[in-house]
């Protein structure tokens, strides 16, 4: 193929989804859904290795491209972003509301951009786009508890992206070329990577989900329609989890304390989502409850990798795009079959309804805001305001007034009297002199 | 003690009478023929002091002078007179109001 | 004198004429007014893009006029007044085809563009001023010219804020007055100088210099809205939505942050100013400005306060990667300086749309405004998701190459600064775009007015759909050779050139 | 034909133009108003003449009727006077202007004689070489102008114009006195022979007090200032306009001649003490003067006591002494004559269109006499001393050279002044700018005197453009060379 049709291939990926979504803003548009995915799909089907830079876009050295990695990620990403456009185009028809389509395509171009991203900057900008869309989606779709969920994950993905933007900072001040195997390369020996590694790690186990920081995870999947359920998967954790792959010199750097806590926090996960998932019994969380064990069993992998890179060379390197894929596919096969059964048996949706209650998460930080305007920034203006009032009233209060008054009155009665003074010392020597010169 | 040193120091003498009164007297009148005694006695200094010697005829400048600043008296007089009358007749009084705010 | 010297005068005279002109006009003769305005901007911005092409060129476009002895009222168009040219151009045009609309049958439209026209005045010849003397020259005269701005709604309120409007900057005209002229005893000469024309000064003077410098940073500093100045800033929100854009973006605050860096690379010389130890002072007092700001928006209500707080944050942005000794902090703050402006001039159009369309004024009163005006909040969501600093908009070049300069300076502790200021202002300002994309609108809008089938009248919505589109592009497309950041590298590279 | 015109005796027209068009007004009261006009512009042509003199051929000196001193008159111009008449001629004619639209019947037959004869009084004492005929003008110069702020009428302009009589008798008186010690000690009245003759003795140093306190009386000197506002507020806005701008400056030029050119080597210590109390009495006064004027609720009281502020600026000098603060000090001169007479004018509109001066009350200025508030606010920035004006260049040059010897606290007076002008300034403008609630109009304001009011504001800001021409013309005949360089 040649070099053009690829570029503009590749461009398109992302940047037709995002054109799209411009005239979906405000307008219930349906036929962008599939269409956006067209390019990709093309990709998806033509061979060989491409990339391609793109000097003048953000820091200079972002780039885009398609090898076998991707093609794994790609093919997983688009036969979910295939159902769930399925899905959305009968809910859109029904008349819910007109905004999911603008944000389904943001969050798909952000999605896919990252995938075929061949840089940290490009990658951070397309899962920037990506999160913020999905949360959006979030919001617009669900009830109360999908939209607490998006709250919840809003501020992981706020606290994440600050993280990651300081890793990208250490790898910026590392090396001028941000590309994936630039930074790997120069990372594995840095005295550094011991920062960039868990922060890397650190900010992408927030977006994805991992096991203490899973819990909006069945928030948003217990209320969202299938269509954004299907998205769960695919978006928010198996992006996450391409992002360490990415980021992370894997094979090359031997970090033994981080991978031991990854090991540990993937182990806590899948013996969290057994129990859990067996032990609520809800047939309809059972999705959730899997992809949270795939992400454990992820994140066992990683772990093992960083304690011993010659495993990860072996086995993970191959393996853990078709794992993902594969997740994927089953992940969305059996939302599809519930909802299918669901339809089937017209049973309606027994999402639990708000029970008005608050959670930790959000009453916290709401009793430290109402905390802090009561003590300290209410006050603190109020302080200068009474102290601006106090200044205020010693201008006004008759005390200065008075001594200018009394000043000025005294002045022009006493005026002559001055003078006299001035003049009669003056006088004075006027006399004196007049006797020397006589004497003269 | 020459008696131009006498002539001179009455001049002074004069012209601090003046100013005592100009400041004592509120009446504008009194106030008028205050500034007239000190413009007397500035002149009195004036032509005492024209002599330079007591042999010597006297130097003629301060003459002159002294008949213009009596020209510039009469008719600064007049104009205070003139001003008093129709401060009189604006506000019934002889004297200026103090600088009080009203 | 020829043609081409006398560009940086025609620069100044491109806004100044139309305005004088503009005074003159009758409240009647809406066409001449606009044509005025408009003429003057686009032969402004024209101008502008005249010299930008001649000094990479390598043309030099400077003019002297006598004004004191020994002192001359100086203009020149370097690399870093371009910047400030350009920006204050490009969005003064915006601003009055903004204004054009937003002010339609109000009254005393003459006097408000013709001190409109003013303000842009003294913003263009402060960028060119090439010494202290023509800088403050133009300081004062931006201070004047934007007073009747602020007073403009003519209300009791307008008339305190613009009376405390005037109690700080014209006490810090008086700081920057002194510094001035003290400094001018000591050299004899003001001219500004790449690297400084301070380091050739004897040991002796060295703490007085260090006086000066806090005389000139408080002087600058009020209109930088710099911690303990900043006062002022939030209560001018009064004043007209263009004119609270133009003073945010443009104007006054953007004065004193050019103020802080010339003070810093053409007085002092940054390297000078390291040894003399200032600059990390101003370090810190930037960064408590970052985070005071934020956290003082967080608690506002009215829109226009909590953007104003912002701005008192933003800008402190550029102090800072001046203070952060090095040229990558300096290419972040001074890019900062242009992506700052673009995006809160968005930001207050935006605001102002809502408050005109809808009568708004409130964060509380925003919910479900989106559905009701889907472009206006598009830009408002762009604008304010870079000044968190998300990639790829402006803001995240910024807070990027600040935090590149930070680390390459070795002052670490920046880094949290910039995090922290993150959080926060995604603390204020992600509430607002949740209740305006996701809440439920309410039945009617305090103050409806219909502009049939667009969401609000053209002239209101065409400027922060530009804006918010240059927010986008110039972030995207921050590497290309016509980017601000390209031309900031320039100018870095000359101020730290081996 | 250049040389004919050189060789006119501009100095001698410059005397004698206002005094027989101050005759003919008084004759023929029917055409003053055209007369007085006409008068006005050939001063105007008669100082530009001058100034070509002296720009061709340095100073002059004109013995009238080719008597000689010491009994004859002569008359001197350099720069110093050039400067003062070029100050006259500007604010004379824009004044003229302003009045032929101001006064009208019996106030105008009155007025126009009286202010052409003032003008004589004022173009002769700036020309004057020897210190009795300075005593004589500027004993005619206090009568016209007394009987011109009595030309207002009422109780207030009446008392005031009786107070400003009896202090300007009083100060002459004193002057006079000095003068006959002078002569006395040193047989000559005449500026340039004095200067010679001239040495540090009691006789001499008695005179410069007494000359010294008379002239500080006329010239409101705080705490002797108690007569000007109340003389300057009730008198009719030109009349004001002049007096501030004018009449004021007249004995603070004796001041400075005598200072420059005789007191200066009467011997150092003396006159450093003098110097350092004239400079602390002006700092008060710029204080005192800064804060009365923000107190006060009406305007044209407010302008008067920045008036005193002003003239105190004008003192700040003799403490620093080098020939750049003089020139400071010879700018500021020129720019407050323009700035205060713009404002004055302005206040007078304000007065003849909305019938009071209170300040709260004048919502709405800004909007119904947009042209006349602008002259406020321009003459404003040139009293505050913000660039580009012509008292920003007087204020850079005091506040260089007070940080230059050292001496920062006038540098700190120089600032808080400039501060206090802000304050209350802003103070007039913000309430003008506040909206009406029902317009309360009495009369239109002749377009004339809006127009006057705002060339003046324009040219103390212009002024600043100006400053090193200016100086050039000012420095010939180097009036400042008495005092060290700087």
């Amino acid at each position: 193929m040649s070099g053009p049709v690829m570029t503009l291939l590749l461009l398109a990926v992302p940047g037709l989804p995002l054109l799209l979504a411009i005239p979906a803003l405000n307008r219930r548009l349906l036929w962008p859904l599939h269409i956006a995915l067209l390019p990709t799909i093309v990709l998806l089907f033509l061979p060989g290795d491409f990339s391609i830079e793109l000097p003048w876009v953000l820091l200079g050295s972002a780039g885009m491209g398609i090898d076998t990695v991707s093609r794994w990620w790609l093919l997983m990403s688009i036969t979910i972003w295939i159902a769930s456009a399925t899905f959305l185009h009968k809910s859109i028809e029904s008349g819910t509301d007109n905004r999911l389509t603008a944000l389904f395509l943001l969050t798909l171009a952000g999605q896919l951009g990252a995938i075929v991203a061949t840089n940290l900057v490009s990658f951070f900008a397309f899962t920037t786009l990506m999160g913020y869309a999905f949360v959006g989606l979030l919001f617009v779709d669900g009830d109360d508890r999908a939209r607490r969920a998006g709250r919840l994950y809003l501020v992981l993905l706020i606290v994440a992206d600050i993280i990651l933007f300081e890793a990208l900072l250490i790898a910026g001040g590392l090396t001028n070329d941000l590309g994936f195997a630039a930074v790997s390369r120069v990372i594995a020996q840095s005295p550094s990577s011991v920062f960039y590694l868990s922060m890397v790690i650190a900010g992408f186990a927030l977006k994805a989900g991992f096991w203490p920081l899973h819990l909006w995870l069945p928030l948003a999947y217990g209320s969202a329609r299938p269509a954004v359920a299907f998205l769960l998967w695919v978006v928010p954790v198996a992006t996450g989890l391409l992002g360490m792959v990415r980021w992370i010199p894997l094979g090359v750097i031997a970090e033994p304390t981080l991978g031991t806590l990854l090991l540990g926090s993937g182990a806590a996960g899948i013996f969290y989502a057994l129990l859990f998932g067996l032990m609520r019994a809800q047939w309809k969380q059972a999705p959730l409850y899997v992809a949270i064990l795939a992400t454990g069993v992820f994140a066992m992998g990683l772990g093992i990798g960083m304690v011993d890179p010659a495993i990860w060379n072996q086995y993970g390197g191959d393996s853990a795009p078709v794992f993902v894929a594969a997740v994927g596919l089953g992940f969305a096969i059996i939302i599809a079959g519930l909802a299918w059964l669901e339809r089937k048996k017209g049973s309606p949706s027994d999402s639990s309804v708000a029970d008005g209650t608050v959670p930790w998460f959000e009453y916290w930080p709401q009793a430290i805001i109402r905390w802090g305007r009561r003590t300290g920034f209410d006050t603190l203006p109020g302080l200068r305001e009474s102290w601006l009032a106090r200044w205020g009233g010693l201008l006004q209060t008759g005390r200065w007034q008075k001594v200018f008054d009394a000043g000025e009155y005294f002045i022009q009665r006493w005026a002559f009297a001055v003078t006299l003074s001035l003049l009669l010392g003056m006088l004075s020597v006027v006399l004196l002199l007049l006797d020397v010169i006589s004497v003269l | 003690m020459s008696y131009i040193i006498l002539y001179a120091l009455l001049g002074v003498g004069l012209f601090v009478l003046g100013l005592y009164a100009l400041i004592i007297h509120a009446h504008l009148l009194r106030k008028i023929l205050a500034i007239n005694v000190m413009g007397t006695g500035v002149f009195l200094v004036l032509v005492a002091l024209a002599a330079r010697h007591q042999d010597a005829p006297p130097d003629p400048v301060p003459h002159a002078m002294v008949i213009t600043g009596i020209v510039v008296a009469v008719s600064a007089t007049a104009l205070a007179l003139i001003l008093m009358l129709k401060v009189y007749a604006a506000t019934g009084k002889t004297e200026l109001h103090d600088g009080k705010p009203d | 004198m020829n043609l081409a010297q006398s560009l940086p005068l025609l620069v100044v005279a491109s806004s100044l004429v139309p305005g004088a002109i503009i005074f003159f006009l009758d409240e009647k003769q809406t066409v001449a007014r606009i044509f005025l305005n408009m003429a003057g901007a686009l032969i402004k911005l024209a101008l502008a893009g005249v010299m930008l092409w001649g000094i990479v060129h390598g043309y030099h476009y400077e003019i002297r006029l006598p004004l004191l002895p020994g002192i001359d009222l100086f203009l020149r168009a370097g690399p870093l007044a371009m910047l400030f040219v350009t920006l204050s151009a490009t969005l003064w045009l915006l601003t009055t085809i903004y204004a054009i609309g937003y002010l339609e049958d109000s009254p005393h439209r003459s006097r408000f563009f013709g001190f409109f026209s003013l303000c842009v005045t003294a913003t263009a010849g402060l960028a060119l001023a090439g010494n202290l003397l023509t800088f403050l020259l133009f300081y004062e005269l931006l201070t004047l010219a934007t007073y009747p701005l602020i007073v403009h709604r003519g209300t009791e309120e307008a008339r305190l804020a613009g009376r405390n409007y005037l109690i700080y900057t014209i006490g810090g005209g008086a700081l920057l007055l002194l510094a001035t002229v003290w400094l001018y005893t000591l050299t004899g000469t003001l001219e500004f100088t790449a690297r400084g024309f301070l380091s050739g000064l004897d040991a002796v003077h060295h703490p007085a210099l260090i006086v000066i410098f806090v005389l000139f940073i408080a002087g600058l500093g009020v209109k930088a809205a710099l911690l303990p100045f900043h006062g002022w800033l939030p209560q001018a929100m009064v004043a007209p939505a263009p004119v609270s854009a133009l003073l945010h973006a443009v104007a006054v605050v953007k004065a004193g942050a050019f103020g802080i860096v010339r003070v810093v690379y053409d007085v002092y010389g940054i390297e000078f100013a390291a040894d003399l130890g200032v600059t990390l002072p101003l370090a810190i007092l930037a960064s408590a400005t970052i985070i005071y700001g934020s956290v003082r928006a967080l608690f506002q209500d009215d829109l226009k306060r909590r953007l104003a707080f912002s701005t008192v944050s933003q800008v402190s942005y550029i102090a800072l990667g001046v203070a952060v000794v090095g040229p990558i902090a300096t290419i972040g703050g001074l890019v900062h300086l242009v992506h700052q402006g673009i995006q809160k001039v968005t930001l207050f159009f935006c605001a102002g749309n809502l408050a005109e369309t809808l009568g708004i004024h409130k964060v509380s009163e925003m919910n479900g405004v989106a559905r009701r005006m889907p472009w206006t909040m598009t830009a408002f969501t762009i604008s304010a998701l870079g000044m968190i600093g998300l990639p790829p908009l402006t803001g995240f070049i910024s807070k990027w190459y600040l935090g590149m300069g930070a680390l390459d300076a070795g002052q670490n502790w920046v880094i949290f600064i910039l995090a922290g200021s993150s959080l926060l202002n995604a603390a204020y300002f992600l509430p607002i775009v949740y209740a305006a994309w996701f809440k439920p609108s309410p039945s009617t809008w305090p103050h409806e007015r219909s502009f049939g089938a667009l969401e609000t009248a053209w002239p209101l919505l065409l400027p922060p759909i530009i804006t918010a589109a240059l927010t986008l592009g110039l972030g995207l497309l921050a590497s290309s050779p016509i980017s601000p950041l390209e031309w900031v590298r320039f100018i870095a590279s000359r101020e730290f050139a081996p | 034909m250049t040389g004919d015109l050189l060789g006119i005796p501009w100095a001698v027209l410059l005397i004698l133009l206002p005094l027989i068009g101050g005759l003919a007004c008084f004759l023929l009261p029917s055409l003053s108003k055209s007369l007085g006009l006409l008068c006005a512009l050939a001063i105007l042509v008669a100082v530009g003449g001058l100034g070509w003199q002296l720009a061709e051929n340095g100073a002059q000196r004109y013995a009238i009727g080719g008597w000689g001193a010491p009994l004859g008159i002569d008359l001197y111009a350099d720069g110093l006077s050039l400067l003062m008449l070029v100050m006259a001629a500007l604010v004379g004619l824009g004044v003229s202007v302003y009045s032929s639209a101001y006064f009208n019947g019996d106030k105008a037959r009155h007025f126009w004689p009286l202010w052409l004869f003032l003008w004589a009084a004022l173009n002769a004492l700036f020309l004057s070489a020897d210190i009795f005929n300075l005593y004589v003008t500027l004993e005619l110069l206090g009568l016209a102008a007394v009987a011109l702020v009595a030309l207002a009428g009422g109780a207030d302009a009446l008392n005031a114009a009786m107070r400003y009589l009896l202090v300007s008798l009083l100060g002459s008186l004193f002057y006079l006195l000095g003068v006959a010690l002078i002569y006395h000690g040193f047989g000559s009245v005449d500026i340039a022979i004095l200067a010679q003759r001239i040495e540090p003795s009691p006789a001499a140093w008695s005179a410069v007090g007494l000359m010294s306190a008379g002239l500080l009386l006329k010239t409101a000197l705080f705490p002797m200032h108690f007569w000007l506002p109340a003389a300057h507020a009730s008198a009719p806005a030109p009349v004001s306009a002049l007096l501030s701008a004018l009449v004021v400056k007249a004995p603070f030029y004796i001041l400075l001649r005598l200072w420059l050119e005789i007191f200066s080597p009467t011997g150092a210590a003396p006159g450093q003490l003098l110097g350092q109390l004239l400079g602390l009495l002006g700092a008060a006064a710029v204080l005192w003067g800064g804060i009365q004027a923000l107190r006060q609720t009406r305007l044209k009281l407010l302008i008067a006591y920045s008036t005193v502020a002003q003239l105190g600026y004008l003192f700040l000098a003799f403490p620093l002494g080098t020939s750049i603060a003089w020139k400071g000090v010879f700018y500021l001169l020129l720019s407050h004559a323009l700035a205060k007479a713009a404002m004055f004018m302005a206040a007078g509109n304000i007065l003849y269109f909305c019938g009071h001066d209170r300040i709260t009350d004048l919502d709405g200025v800004a909007q119904r006499l947009p042209l006349t508030l602008a002259a406020f606010s321009l003459a404003g920035v040139s009293i505050m001393g913000l660039p580009p004006s012509g008292g920003f260049v007087a204020k850079w040059l005091l506040l260089e050279t007070a940080l230059r010897s050292g001496q920062w606290w006038w540098a700190a007076i120089l600032i808080l002044g400039g501060l206090l002008a802000a304050a209350y300034i802003f103070q007039v403008i913000g309430h003008a700018f506040t909206q009406a609630d029902a317009p309360a109009e009495t009369g239109l304001v002749p377009a004339r005197m809006e127009w006057t009011a705002v060339m003046f504001a324009f040219a103390a800001i212009l002024l600043g453009f100006f400053a090193t021409d200016a100086f050039e013309l000012i420095g010939i005949g180097a009036p400042t060379s008495g005092v060290s360089g700087g």
